[in-house]
């Protein structure tokens, strides 16, 4: 999925499906809203949204800048434009213990290098040896305190079925763990994910079982090639409808911001 | 009293084989000059603490220095993987690379415990997750005696020595960092030994927005540094030489292209008669 | 978002007779005008809390409007006791006192576990100190899970309502304070609304040396009430009327000069209408 | 001993009672000495100390203010003129936490309403029921942590049957408890006291009891005056010397510091 047409676009406004799973990642968030914003991909969605519908958006990274502004993707959380554009800097003890920990935040944005049906992520090892892994990912950063704090949790990752699993190779971060019940028995008081984008469509979790399930799919998407692109028989809703194409308003907030950065 | 000292006579003092050693710097501020010096050096055993290893570390255990790495992210920002980290902890080159992991909330807190004189700090941390047992024995579930929630506590972290970066120093060694400060100050204050690499030694620190004041009794040693941060960048200096991180995934990719680099850019490097 | 509104407006929809409601400043931007304008709304039964309960206290507490103090240093600095709280805590007077006093680390930790979401902070405090068995059910001993060590526990501060002053806001309600900012951070965050009053409402908050910013999304009101910190000081703005707190003393040791300057100064001032 | 000749001295070389306290309690301190200054008369002799012998003694308040160097003596620890002229200000938690808990500092200098013979304070109440007390006094402040995490203790108080008691009626800061052993039993790896400084003269513990001991007296005072002001039967030192009278400087410097100010 990742072979997709990127850099290749006669046409300006047609979007990729990184781009379309960007901009739809970016409609889920609100006005106002405050958001604990991951590295990567998430980054490119949440600014997305704070140039287009949602220019009260609160910002908030890890490194300690909240109200951040960036006027280019940063190529990290701890950039110096997000310093120079946010309302406040704290150290980062005090992101984590007076601004995430009291679920104080909204809306926790997220990526991912695994996850399954439950939406529970995997962003530190391949393999099935921790002590030998087949590929050594970054690990949890702030993630596990992300999607355990903030009071909901948004997913954008691209999918297939290396990355769409049956089974993780290690829990970073729960989502919904095995189903109702977890969240709360590990001590979460907290919504979770409820919602994953990913560049073929959007799945969200049924409200009994709280596995993942097939709401939208990307315009030219079917729904059999994104069953095909998940690793476990995936639930696809009755009413599946068709996310609308990115607005040409859209697409060039999301270009302009890319200029000089990655993702 | 910090002695204003040289980086080299700093490190020779405060860095010893086998010493668990944390370089401090949240993308900013991060203090490769001083990482540079303990290759030179050529420091082994080293148990190296940082929440966020990027290129130094990365560069540290592609040296060998390192035994063992305590972390919370291990990667190049943006960029993708380290390779010397995931070559050492692959395949054990150039010397097998012990790991213990952990959330940055954990991890930070880990320092603020140790800042605080505190055995633990109590955290809503590593819930529901892998790390919980991955990150044993210095995770553990804790009660609160007055409701009966159960908590994560995380053992404190007392390096025997903390290396961080900032802008300024005064002649009587008080340091002075501003914008993104991360968690050094933290890092610092829990270490029996501390160790500031500075960008400009000044006669008077002038306070400024967002500045942390680190008084001169609390440190032990401060080095001049110019430019001690790059290819991180220092706010008010020097910009992040984005193409540096850029270009470290080539360079890093290979065992040979990396002791190439390694030996004109760090050991042949007039960093030693700093 | 905070709204900017009235003091008065605020008063009346912040805080409610039976409220813990927390004012805070340490020595430097007390809360003095929303404190009389509590006592104008002639407010009843709360519970204040507050580290060094001072002046604002004495007449919150002979105007009776106290049923409890939470405390850990309560004296007029520098000048000697508080003879409005003295009266309430000895003779019952205007209404019974009931106490419940702490040391400065517990109680600075109680807000810190407060705005962390934490129901407990573990600290090295009351070591020895009658207060362990006073201060109970608030304060109790912790085991460290990882070294075996007993220190002491204090249950988490979420005041109903915490005020703080600051110098400025702006128009957004986000809100910077500086100079001494002691535990008005810790006491807005770890309430269930906060109240920020304010010299200034500025076009813009312009970052200054040792500012704290409080982000307009993290409180309930901001209400601007110029000299609203007199008369302790408001760095930048105007200072500290030691002539008030030495003529205080003689004032306050009376019942019947305490309600006269009651009358003239709180009562019946235009501060109702502002 | 508060009806002295303040402000009635003819010469005015001659020293107070209490000036000869401070300027007593201020030798006790040494250069580049950290010191957490406690309020009142603590904060008199830090200052005598860091304009005469000491001025490279680094003073702490409460307030957050780390190397404060007032011009006059502060009515309260959180006077403007602290912080304007500290090398840093950090917020009241940090104080306590960062740098007092962690025993970085030095020298815990006390007042207090009552002492015992183990150097025990009182800050509380005088009498014998907490609920009803015959005085409500300010209460602890910092005063138990400064008492319990300093690695040494100096207190200063003026000596009377009332001040030095037999028995406290509430214990605010532990001093050597009943003896040895007692403050390792309580949790603590501090010092303690190691002198308390009066208008009589200075007291220090035994080393083998830790119960205090007479070991100076002020110029003009007899150690019988002593012993007759102090409620408990004093234990006198073998080898009681007398204090050296205050310098031309060293009482320039307090009274310079105490214009404009209180104590």
């Amino acid at each position: 999925m990742n072979d997709g047409p990127n850099g290749s676009i006669a046409d300006p406004h047609a979007a990729t499906r990184d781009e379309m799973m960007t901009v739809a990642a970016a409609r889920s968030l609100r006005d106002r809203d405050t958001c604990f914003v991951g590295i990567g991909l998430p980054s490119a969605a949440a600014n997305v949204a704070r140039l287009t519908h949602a220019p009260g958006i609160v910002l908030i990274y890890e490194s300690g800048t909240i109200g951040a502004r960036p006027t280019r993707l940063p190529l990290s959380i701890g950039d110096e434009d997000l310093a120079l554009t946010a309302r406040a800097v704290v150290s980062v003890p005090e992101i984590f213990n007076y601004w995430l920990q009291p679920h104080r935040i909204g809306v926790g944005f997220l990526g991912a290098a695994q996850i399954d049906r439950f939406a529970n992520i995997n962003t530190t090892i391949i393999g099935s040896d921790y002590n030998h892994p087949k590929v050594r990912l970054p690990g949890a950063g702030g993630a596990p305190e992300i999607a355990g704090c903030c009071r909901e949790v948004i997913v954008i990752v691209r999918q297939s079925p290396r990355t769409f699993v049956r089974q993780l190779d290690f829990i970073t971060s729960l989502g919904h763990g095995n189903g109702p019940g977890d969240r709360e028995a590990a001590g979460l008081r907290t919504r979770g994910p409820v919602k994953v984008v990913s560049d073929l469509g959007v799945l969200e979790p049924d409200e009994v079982t709280h596995e993942l399930m097939l709401t939208q799919v990307h315009p030219g998407v079917d729904v059999e090639s994104v069953i095909a692109a998940t690793g476990w028989p995936l639930r696809v809703s009755p009413n599946v409808t068709t996310v609308d194409p990115p607005t040409i308003e859209e697409l060039q907030a999301l270009r302009q911001l890319a200029v000089g950065g990655l993702e | 009293m910090a002695e204003i000292v040289s980086l080299a006579d700093a490190v020779a003092e405060l860095v010893h084989d086998g010493d668990t050693v944390a370089l401090e710097g949240f993308t900013h501020l991060i203090p490769f000059a001083a990482g540079h010096e303990i290759i030179r050096q050529g420091r082994r055993d080293l148990t190296l603490v940082r929440m966020t290893p990027d290129l130094i570390y990365d560069q540290m255990i592609g040296a060998g220095c390192a035994r063992r790495l305590v972390f919370s992210w291990g990667g190049n920002p943006g960029v993708g993987s380290l390779h010397r980290f995931r070559d050492a902890v692959e395949n054990g080159w150039p010397v097998p690379l012990e790991i213990e992991e952990h959330t940055h909330a954990g991890m930070a807190n880990r320092y603020v415990a140790g800042a605080s004189g505190l055995p633990f700090a109590t955290v809503r941390a590593y819930a529901g997750s892998d790390y919980l047992k991955h990150a044993a024995p210095n995770v553990a579930s804790i009660t609160c005696p007055f409701t009966g929630e159960v908590l994560t506590a995380v053992a404190a972290l007392r390096p025997d020595v903390s290396i961080v970066h900032a802008q300024q120093a005064d002649r009587e060694g008080n340091v002075q960092l501003w914008g993104i400060t991360g968690v050094q100050r933290e890092a610092a204050l829990a270490a029996h030994r501390a160790l500031v690499t500075v960008e400009e030694i000044v006669d008077k620190l002038e306070p400024v927005p967002g500045g942390v004041v680190l008084p001169t009794w609390s440190l032990s040693h401060v080095a001049l540094a110019p430019r001690g941060a790059y290819p991180s960048y220092a706010s008010g200096y020097y910009s992040r030489d984005n193409a540096y991180y850029v270009a470290w995934d080539a360079i890093s990719r290979d065992r040979d292209t990396f002791n190439a680099w390694l030996d004109e850019h760090v050991l042949d490097s007039q960093g030693a008669n700093r």
